[in-house]
């Protein structure tokens, strides 16, 4: 007996084509599993090595794709937004994996196991941007979020990395907790999960406590994931106690999906409620970008330190979110790709700063004088310190450009004053790094730059730099079409 | 439709309320024992699967069944990966007490 | 012509200023004194144009001024101004008077700054000057005349400070400076009201609108008042005068800057400099003839200044001071004369003075040359048979000054007809205040006598008081500041100074200054005889022939002078009555008794002090003033800028940003249960606000 | 009051009680079999419902497998409780003060519960007549859902995965039994040939 | 094309400079060399600019366009307004790169590669047409001048060039905000549409706030200068002359290009409050330098003082005070920068900065004493000096619109008087009694090469300023007809509004 309903609308294999990075990702992982698993001799570097290929073939049919379709009989979606962010992903993931090639074995991830969970992250992030159902996007949420804490425990003989772990699936999972229940009520209000469907269902008038609830609860479980203020408190804990090359990963890529999530779920579902989700995101940003602020100034750890710094990054990309606009949409994609950029710049620089005798640097003070010693790393950790910050001519100005652009379209003059006030103090702790390095002198050697590191470093620096010659305007613009497809 | 049954789907409602917020209670308030978090979180995704059916059969609707089952399924994978962190936890620290749980601070 | 005149002396400068060191001083001094011979000889022929003029039908009119373009200057909107050099009349005069006393003095400082190593330098100095000068008398424009103000003002600062390793002369030189700004703060704002009222800011223009306003006078608002504009713009112009020409209030500077080499006094604080004030008011006599309030100012001042540097002249000890006093007495003579109206009059002392006070001030130069860089008089004494030249040379500048002649005659001295008719016009031009200027002038004419004879007495006649007064306590509490006073000449002066200091050899080898100082005298003392009697007429002669002369370059009040020519006879002879009793004074207390001067300062110890101290001006100025400012500099700057921008703000706002941070880093404990916590209260407050904002409870 | 309306209030009258136990025993082996009675409760909720196959699925699955697991690990850990220190309650106050709020506000939900006025008509999936609730739910789930069914696939694999990697050790020290070494054996590597020079020993 | 060139010229030198590798006295002085040569070819450049423009429009010349989005594009040209601060700053920089010889001995070639970008930052700010680019190059001077001061300068750098970031930044993204907001009021960011474009009053208020944050800090104008005195002093010689004569310059230019162009009403309204702490400015730190004892920090208060001349007379709106304005900013470019470079010839040699330790220069210094002269001359606004007359158009410019101000403006010539000329009794004249002095050398070639061209310049445009008046006029001469207009529109508005 087949019905509509219970037929699949995938006839072919040439139907599944708008799927087909997820499947080449999917069924990669899978025999990369299985090659790892019976090539006694494997060597982990070698499967981290196929896995960065995997990844770059994934990004490459997904920059192939065909037009924008909804597959699965609704449950996925493939658009322009879905593609920009995914490509943001996947472009993560594979400089994440490259930059972590050269530490990871002091950081106790030489198993092929930590690649095979990177690439069903990403796949779990995949699916995520591509949800077009709470199912769906509960699924790959936690098919990211489950990999994700096995990847921050990994270094099993760590207590850090152990309690950073349990930290994070304990909070992880009320916070699913939470999304379920949101979604829960919002599928019993408007009778559908199906993300695109749930708008038909809401107008201005009908809302009522139910779907507000609801929507509450999911925007909430969403954002622990994208580390919003109040629902950050993992994000210190977590990042100074994973092994830096997780740390890394955390930083870049899920963050990008849950933001597309984010971005998705309020511009798409609950459009007719602009108001309300509004008044929320605000809250998240201005608490966001205020707190991190502060927080990150009383920060020795560099990791902790970089993780306020995400919670306040943050913080900016809703500020663009809060416009509720195609404009602010536009904001946070741009947003995010150079937020990427950056993080991955800057945790390329955290890689490599060791000691001559091999010990990773952790704190500030431990750079002191490092320009002196390392120039090229210590002038590429300056410029991104400074594109953090937000100023021209580097790229992270263009940023808080945008997103600040759209949020004074809409008039939220008062969001704006206490943003640029935010960024005025975060600057602070941004400066005090550079101070350390270039003005400080120097107590001891360091050691020298891998080439990999010395060349995504190298990459990231340029573009940061001339980002508004070079990558500025077909990066907008692709953020511009991005949105638009929402 | 629940409504037949003579159960109005406030009530189940209630009940998932009520269980939603034992969990969360069971969150914040043990100190003693992670084991007993993760319990409270098993409570609150019973709590949704509670709603989800409730609305399914409400809607007359299967999605809502299926959505709980996803969850089931998840769930279960959820805690397989807890238990795992929480045992080589207990291998570096020789304890799973809450309070314990707070080298990571500041 | 006039571009040679104007700018020879700037070449000289140049020259002197940045090769000095090449050529050699000895080239220096002969290129700029050179130059400005040639200069002076030039103006001399332009003056005869004027001297000589014909007498033509427009005699009694506005006669064109020559105006010769140089360079275009500030050109904004509706302001055009350019460097033009304007020559009328009154420019002819100062002219004159500029470069002859300029060269002179260079000339003279050939001998008397003989032994400098800096000579070259000083010489740069001096035809700086001259330029300066000479720009703001052929100034076309009043913005022209404030660069030449300025400039003098500089040249001043740099010559008073010449001596710079003297912390005294450098500390003067500030002085003259910064009170000089005083007055051009006036000055400036009066150029400002002058714009706004007449809306030009030339000359003619100027004069031309303000013919305009003859019969209606405008009122302009200033600081929220309204005043009558053209009184406005004339009191705001005339507080420059009264600093450049050292008026009383802003007087202050002008003793100081006797710090400077003694041919600098003579140039810039007797013939040239200070009277830039007087030249300014009778250039602008076109406005000032519009404000009665302001002449009358300007008159009161004149007054009290001739009575009041009259008085502190009389008790003091440097000769150069004792001259400065007298000159800034009579410049306030010169602005009675202005401020009664009399234009003409007051030009006529500014020229007269000229001559016979460089000559006095160089005749100082000459006797403390000859005792070798003594200032003090009561060190001095007898040098007439030393210094004979010299002493003629002073008794008649000494003649000229006092105004020294007979009332009704073409016979005296050049100051007894330029003073005496100032004194005629402060009568004529009548009214209560009139007859108390009146009076004020007749008593300081009286002071004026005492003092220069006092410092005839005290310096060439008498016995030397070198010696006898080096070991003995003296009364005078100004002694140790008096102790100073010397000149040094070159690098080494302190040991200069040891040198000297026995005084009993100076007298002894007090010896008679070399030609080359003593001819400028020689010339100086034929301007201070002949001065008067040639030009009377001129200046203070019948009305026709002063309008003729001035041919319009300056108001010639008609009325007012016929009245002054037709005073009472006591009136004509109460100025050499006076003068006569002055002489009589000073040769009976200085002379036959001479322990009178002292005993009659200790009876009066209040009012000698208050005279010896110089009506303790300085010290008020710095009590009001100067410390002051110090003092809410030194609060505005550790109490404002410090302590509240700087520590409590901007690192109080820092400390408050790490007190907020250590608040937050607390937050994040490290208990589970806290984290939980937070995201269970974030979830409460979103969901309350959001049914509370959204309406829906 | 119907029969149902009677079942439903015992199931979660007791699902609640129990579910409280669960955060309130001292000992965890207690809760944990709190945790299982919850979910028994719940069963029946589910049946009460009509979603037949999910109440099985939860006794199968979750008090079968799930709550199993929870009970062996924590007398794997073994933890002597004793000593745990009883819990300082000192945020009690406000906790309970933010938990009466979230409970008010969810029970302010529940009770003025209301759908969207038109969703009622267009059910996503309607749950088809005369088709066991098991039967339609895998008709669902292997045609419509195949993409949910195949990424809850890649969670569990992810589980199992993650599972191994982090608790899985080698002991090195520990003698195993390895065939194709011990049958690959050659001489070579068991016999040693020395040669010993006579008078002077080893 | 041009503009570009001169423009991205240095930002090319830094980028030679970063292939220079090695260390060594041999790199160091290749890498002055390189730096100067890039700076003398900008300054030639810039000097042929200033030729080709043309005075007698008020249009942009040398316009380049290249949009890149609709928000943003390359807009480049110059009027009036902004033509000369381009020669300035480009003839200023060889004079920074030669101080490098005596002042810099540690990391030479960052040092010169730090200042090029920095100069190519300053000039994009006076060469953009765009006022998102405009911002990009105001603010991207932040990094270069927050290293200079961190790296190379004094013992409490570091709290100077935090405040001077902090105070920077926090004025400046406010600032952001408000460009933002023009430009989703008029739908572009090319100031050439937004000089035509009319902000309703209420919103110009608002707009101005924003600009005036940031201009106010970057002058400085009273009571946002604290940062001032301390950045002067701390920086190197070359930090300072570039901070005094260029980056302030920023704010005054940023005034008349956007507060008083663009928003004319609220600038109208809020020209009582800028005069009153222009007067505070003028008299309050003339106050202040009074009584300082640090060589740099007395002129870092005085430039505070001229900056309020400059304020005063931006906000008259009339022809003389944006004139006036100009000019005096030029002019203080040029004094300010040469008497830093004074004050860094003594540093070299005597590396202290107690006006105390100083004196008697004159004795064995006679050339540095007369360009040190010249200077203080100009810094007191010396008629034939440049000072003068930006100082007496302002002036005179206030006097037509409040005689308050000009009384308190007039009051701060004479305390100028006193605090230069006391500080230059102090340095140079004197007796030279200190040991440490007696062997001091007069200025080097070097040195000469850098101070002759300022004493030409400060004394020429004192007697001919046609140069800059004449280049300017027309320009200046548009916006204060474009202010009276606003004016009396809003007051004949006003009017009607009372009349109804």
């Amino acid at each position: 007996m087949q019905s509509a309903i219970t037929s699949s609308d995938i006839t072919s294999f040439a139907s599944l084509a708008p799927a087909y990075p997820e499947l080449l990702l999917a069924v990669g992982t899978v025999v990369l599993l299985l090659i790892a698993l019976f090539w006694k001799s494997h060597r982990s570097g070698v499967i981290a090595g196929v896995a960065i290929v995997l990844l770059i073939a994934t990004f490459a049919l997904l920059v192939m794709q065909p037009g924008d379709a909804v597959l699965f009989n609704g449950v996925f979606i493939v658009d322009g937004f879905a593609r920009y962010m995914k490509a943001l992903v996947l472009g993560g993931a594979a400089f994440i994996l490259l930059i972590s090639l050269s530490s990871a074995r002091e950081h106790g991830l030489d198993k092929f196991e930590y690649s095979i969970l990177i690439l069903l992250a990403t796949l779990g992030m995949m699916v995520m941007v591509s949800a077009n159902d709470l199912m769906s996007l509960y699924v790959g949420l936690e098919l990211q979020s489950l990999a994700l804490y096995v990847v921050a425990a990994m270094k099993r003989d760590d207590s850090k990395a152990t309690e950073a772990g349990l930290k994070y699936f304990v909070l992880g999972a009320l916070s699913s907790g939470m999304l379920l229940y949101g979604a829960s009520l919002v599928y019993g209000f408007t009778g559908t999960t199906q993300i695109d469907q749930i708008v038909n269902a809401i107008t201005a008038e009908n809302r009522s406590i139910g779907l507000i609830f609801g929507m509450v609860f999911l925007l909430a479980g969403i954002a622990f994931k994208i580390s919003a203020v109040p629902f950050h408190m993992w994000t210190p804990d977590v990042y100074e106690g994973a092994p830096t090359p997780v740390t890394a990963f955390f930083a870049a890529a899920p963050k990008v999906a849950a933001m597309a999530l984010f971005v998705r779920v309020t511009m798409v579902s609950f459009e007719s409620v602009t108001r309300d989700w509004q008044q929320i995101v605000i809250f998240l940003s201005i608490a966001s970008m205020g707190l991190a602020a502060f927080a990150a100034i009383g920060q020795n750890n560099l990791k902790r330190l970089m993780a306020y710094s995400s919670i306040g990054h943050v913080g900016f990309a809703l500020v663009g979110l809060s416009a509720g606009t195609i404009t602010g949409a536009e904001g946070v994609a741009v947003y995010m790709a150079i937020y990427v950029a950056m993080t991955v710049g800057v945790f390329a620089c955290l890689l490599s700063f060791k000691t001559a005798d091999g010990s990773p640097i952790e704190t500030i003070g431990e750079l002191a004088g490092l320009s002196r010693k390392r120039p090229f790393v210590a002038a590429i950790f300056a410029i991104l310190m400074f594109s953090l910050i937000g100023l021209p001519p580097l790229a992270g100005f263009f940023a808080k450009w945008q997103v600040f652009l759209a949020a004074i379209e809409q008039g939220l003059f008062v969001l704006a004053v206490i943003g640029v006030l935010a960024s005025a103090v975060s600057a602070f702790y941004y400066l005090r790094i550079v101070k350390v390095m270039y003005f400080d002198e120097p107590t001891h050697e360091f050691a020298a730059v891998p080439a990999e590191l010395g060349a995504v470093m190298a990459g990231v620096g340029f573009v940061v730099v001339t980002y508004f010659v070079t990558v500025g305007a077909p990066l907008t613009a692709a953020a511009a079409l991005a949105a638009g497809s929402l | 439709m629940l409504a037949a049954t003579g159960i109005g789907l406030g009530h189940y409602l209630a009940v998932a309320a009520i269980l939603f917020t034992i969990g969360v209670f069971g969150i914040f308030l043990n100190r003693k024992n992670i084991i007993v978090i993760l319990m409270s979180v098993e409570l609150i995704l019973l709590a949704v699967n509670i709603n989800l059916v409730a609305f399914s059969a409400e809607l007359g609707d299967l999605a809502g069944q299926v959505f709980a089952l996803m969850i089931l399924t998840v769930a279960a994978a959820e805690a397989a990966i807890g238990l795992a962190i929480l045992v080589i936890f207990y291998r570096n620290r020789g304890t799973i007490a809450v309070e314990d749980v707070n080298s990571l601070k500041g | 012509m006039i571009q040679a005149i104007v700018f020879l002396p700037l070449a000289g400068a140049l020259i002197a200023g940045l090769l000095g060191r090449i050529i050699g001083h000895r080239t220096s001094e002969y290129i700029t004194t050179g130059l400005l011979i040639v200069s002076a000889l030039l103006s001399w022929v332009v003056f005869a144009g004027y001297w000589f003029a014909p007498e033509t039908a427009e005699g009694a009119g506005h006669a064109e001024a020559t105006k010769v373009f140089v360079l275009e200057w500030i050109h904004s909107g509706p302001l055009q101004l350019d460097w033009v050099l304007r020559v009328d009349t009154l420019t002819a005069v100062m002219l004159v008077v500029v470069n002859t006393v300029s060269s002179l003095v260079h000339i003279y400082s050939i001998g008397y700054m003989a032994e400098d190593p800096h000579r070259s330098r000083f010489f740069a100095y001096l035809s700086l000057f001259t330029f300066a000068m000479l720009m703001l008398v052929t100034a076309d424009n009043f913005l022209q005349m404030f660069f030449g103000w300025e400039g003098v003002g500089l040249a001043s600062y740099l010559l008073i400070g010449f001596w710079y390793k003297r912390p005294a002369a450098s500390a003067a030189a500030m002085k003259a400076f910064i009170v000089n700004r005083v007055g051009d703060f006036g000055f400036a704002l009066g150029i400002f009201a002058a714009w706004v009222v007449l809306g030009h800011l030339d000359f003619d223009g100027a004069f031309h609108a303000a013919e305009g306003l003859k019969d209606n006078l405008p009122v302009m608002n200033f600081l929220s008042w309204q005043f009558d504009a053209m009184t406005v713009v004339c009191l705001l112009l005339f507080m420059g005068a009264m600093g450049k020409s050292a008026q009383f209030l802003l007087h202050t500077w002008l003793p100081d800057a006797m710090e400077g080499p003694t041919p600098v006094s003579a140039l810039i604080h007797a013939a040239t400099m200070v009277t830039a004030g007087v030249f300014m008011v009778a250039r602008l006599s076109p406005l000032f003839d519009l404000s009665a309030t302001a002449m009358m100012v300007v008159m009161v001042i004149g007054g009290i200044t001739a009575f009041f540097a009259a008085t502190v002249g009389l008790v003091q000890n440097d000769i150069k001071r004792v001259i400065a006093y007298s000159t800034c007495s009579q410049l306030g003579y010169m602005f009675v004369a202005l401020g009664a109206g009399a234009y003409s009059v007051g030009v006529f002392h500014l020229f007269t003075h000229a001559f016979f006070k460089a000559l006095l001030f160089l005749g100082a130069g000459s006797v403390i040359h000859a005792m070798h860089h003594e200032q003090d008089m009561r060190n001095m004494g007898g040098l007439k048979d030393k210094i004979p030249l010299t002493y003629w040379m002073m008794i008649i500048g000494t003649l000229a000054l006092t105004g020294v002649g007979i009332p009704g005659t073409p016979l005296g001295f050049a100051g007894f007809f330029s003073k005496d008719g100032i004194i005629e016009v402060a009568y004529a031009a009548g009214e209560s205040t009139g007859y108390i200027i009146f009076w004020a002038l007749v008593i300081a004419a009286l002071f004026t006598s005492f003092y220069s004879w006092r410092l005839i007495h005290l310096t060439f006649h008498g016995k030397p008081r070198d010696a006898a007064h080096s070991h003995t306590a003296h009364p005078d509490p100004a002694h140790a500041a008096a102790e100073t006073h010397h000149e040094p000449i070159d690098d080494d002066n302190t040991d200069h100074a040891h040198g000297h200091g026995h005084h009993g050899s100076a007298y002894d080898n007090a010896h008679e200054s070399p030609p080359v100082m003593l001819v400028p005298l020689f010339v100086l003392a034929i301007g201070a005889v002949l001065a008067g009697v040639v030009f009377n007429d001129m200046f203070f002669g019948h009305t026709e022939h002063i309008e003729h002369f001035f041919a319009g370059s300056l108001v010639v009040p008609a009325e007012l002078l016929d009245a002054a020519h037709h005073v009472p006879l006591w009136v004509k002879w109460s100025a050499t009555v006076a003068m006569l009793l002055g002489f009589g004074a000073a040769w009976y207390m200085y002379m036959v008794d001479t322990k009178a001067p002292q005993r009659l300062a200790e009876q009066n110890p209040g009012l000698y002090k208050f005279l010896l101290n110089k009506w303790y001006f300085d010290e008020l100025y710095d009590r009001i003033f100067v410390q002051p400012s110090l003092y809410v500099g030194n609060a505005l700057w550790k109490g404002f800028d410090d302590w509240l921008v700087d520590k409590t703000i901007t690192e109080g706002l820092g400390a408050r940003v790490r007190d907020v941070t250590n608040r937050v880093v607390k937050l994040q404990s490290g208990y589970l249960y806290h984290y939980a916590f937070a995201m269970l209260i974030g979830i409460a407050a979103l969901l309350t606000w959001a049914i509370a904002a959204g309406g829906l409870l | 009051m119907t029969l149902p309306l009677f079942f439903f209030y015992v199931f979660s009258v007791i699902a609640v009680a129990s579910a409280l136990m669960v955060i309130a025993s001292r000992n965890p082996v207690h809760s944990v079999l709190f945790l299982i009675l919850t979910f028994v409760n719940a069963s029946g909720l589910f049946m009460l419902a009509g979603a037949e196959f999910l109440a099985l699925i939860l006794i199968v699955v979750y008090v079968g497998a799930v709550a199993v697991l929870f009970l062996f690990v924590t007398m794997m850990l073994d933890v002597d409780f004793a000593e745990m220190r009883s819990g300082l309650l000192q945020y009690a106050p406000i906790g309970i003060v933010v938990g009466a709020i979230i409970l008010l506000e969810l029970l302010l939900v529940a009770g003025s519960f209301a759908l969207a006025p038109e969703v009622t008509a267009i059910a996503m999936v309607p749950a088809p007549d005369g088709i066991e609730n098991t039967r339609a739910l895998g008709q669902l789930l292997y045609t419509r859902y195949v993409f949910l069914f195949q990424g809850a696939g890649a969670v569990l694999l992810v589980a199992m995965i993650g599972a191994i990697v982090l608790t899985l050790r080698h002991k090195t020290g520990v003698k195993r039994q390895d065939v194709f070494h011990q049958t690959g054996r050659s001489r070579a590597e068991g016999v040693e040939l020395v040669k010993v020079k006579s008078g002077q020993g080893l | 094309m041009l503009l570009s060139v001169i423009t991205f010229l240095p930002a090319l030198g830094a980028l030679v400079l970063l292939f220079i590798t090695g260390k060594g006295e041999a790199v160091d002085n290749l890498s002055r060399w390189i730096a100067l040569g890039f700076t003398v070819a900008t300054a030639a450049l810039s000097l042929w600019l200033w030729y080709l423009f043309d005075p007698t429009t008020t249009a942009f010349q040398f316009v380049e366009n290249i949009p890149f989005s609709d928000s943003i594009g390359y807009r480049m040209g110059v009027d009036g307004i902004s033509v000369l601060f381009i020669p300035l700053t480009a003839v200023l920089m060889p004079a920074v790169v030669l101080t490098s010889w005596g002042s810099i001995t540690k990391r030479v070639k960052e040092y010169l590669i730090v200042f090029l970008i920095l100069e190519t930052f300053m000039i994009g700010a006076f060469a953009t047409l765009d006022l998102a680019i405009f911002y990009v190059f105001f603010e991207g001077t932040l990094i270069p001048m927050f290293l200079i001061i961190g790296i190379w300068g004094g013992a409490r750098r570091i709290q100077a060039t935090y405040k001077f970031f902090f105070y920077s930044f926090t004025g400046t993204v406010l600032m952001l905000l408000a460009i933002m907001y023009m430009y989703w009021q008029a739908g572009t960011l090319d100031i050439r549409v937004l000089l035509d474009f009319k902000f309703p009053p209420e919103v110009q208020t608002w707009l101005w706030i924003g600009f005036f944050a940031s201009f106010a800090v970057k002058m400085p104008m009273w009571p946002f200068h604290r940062w001032l005195p301390e950045a002067h002093v701390e920086a190197p010689t070359g930090g300072s002359v570039i901070l005094a004569a260029i980056l302030l310059k920023m704010g005054g230019y940023g005034f008349i290009r956007f507060s008083i162009s663009m928003f004319p009403d609220a600038s109208h309204q809020f020209s009582t409050f800028v005069f009153v702490l222009s007067i505070a400015a003028i008299i309050i730190t003339s106050l202040i330098a009074l009584v300082q004892t640090d060589i740099k920090k007395l002129i870092a208060y005085s430039s505070v003082a001229h900056m309020g001349f400059v304020t005063m007379g931006i906000f008259t709106g009339n022809i003389y005070g944006i004139h006036g304005a100009i000019f005096q900013m030029i002019s203080h470019g040029v004094v300010s920068a040469a008497l830093f470079l004074c004050v860094g010839v003594v540093y070299d040699r005597m590396h202290t900065r107690e006006i105390d330790a100083y004196g008697g220069f004159v004795e064995r210094m006679p050339r540095y004493a007369f360009a040190f002269m010249v200077f203080t001359m100009a810094n007191v606004g010396l008629p034939g000096t440049s000072g003068f007359i930006g100082e007496f158009l302002t002036m005179f410019a206030v006097f037509q619109v409040n005689t308050w101000v000009a009384f308190f403006a007039a009051f701060g010539v004479i305390l100028s008087a006193g605090y230069a000329l006391w500080l230059y009794r102090r340095v140079i004249f004197g007796a030279l009694t200190k040991e440490s002095l007696k062997g001091i050398l007069d200025l080097d070639a070097r040195e000469a090469v850098v101070l002759v061209p300022l004493v030409i310049l400060t004394i020429l445009f004192g007697f001919y300023p046609a140069p800059i008046l004449d280049a300017t006029a027309a320009s200046v001469n548009l916006v204060a007809q474009n202010f009276a207009n606003a004016i009396g529109a809003a007051s004949e508005a006003a009017v009607a509004a009372a009349g109804h």
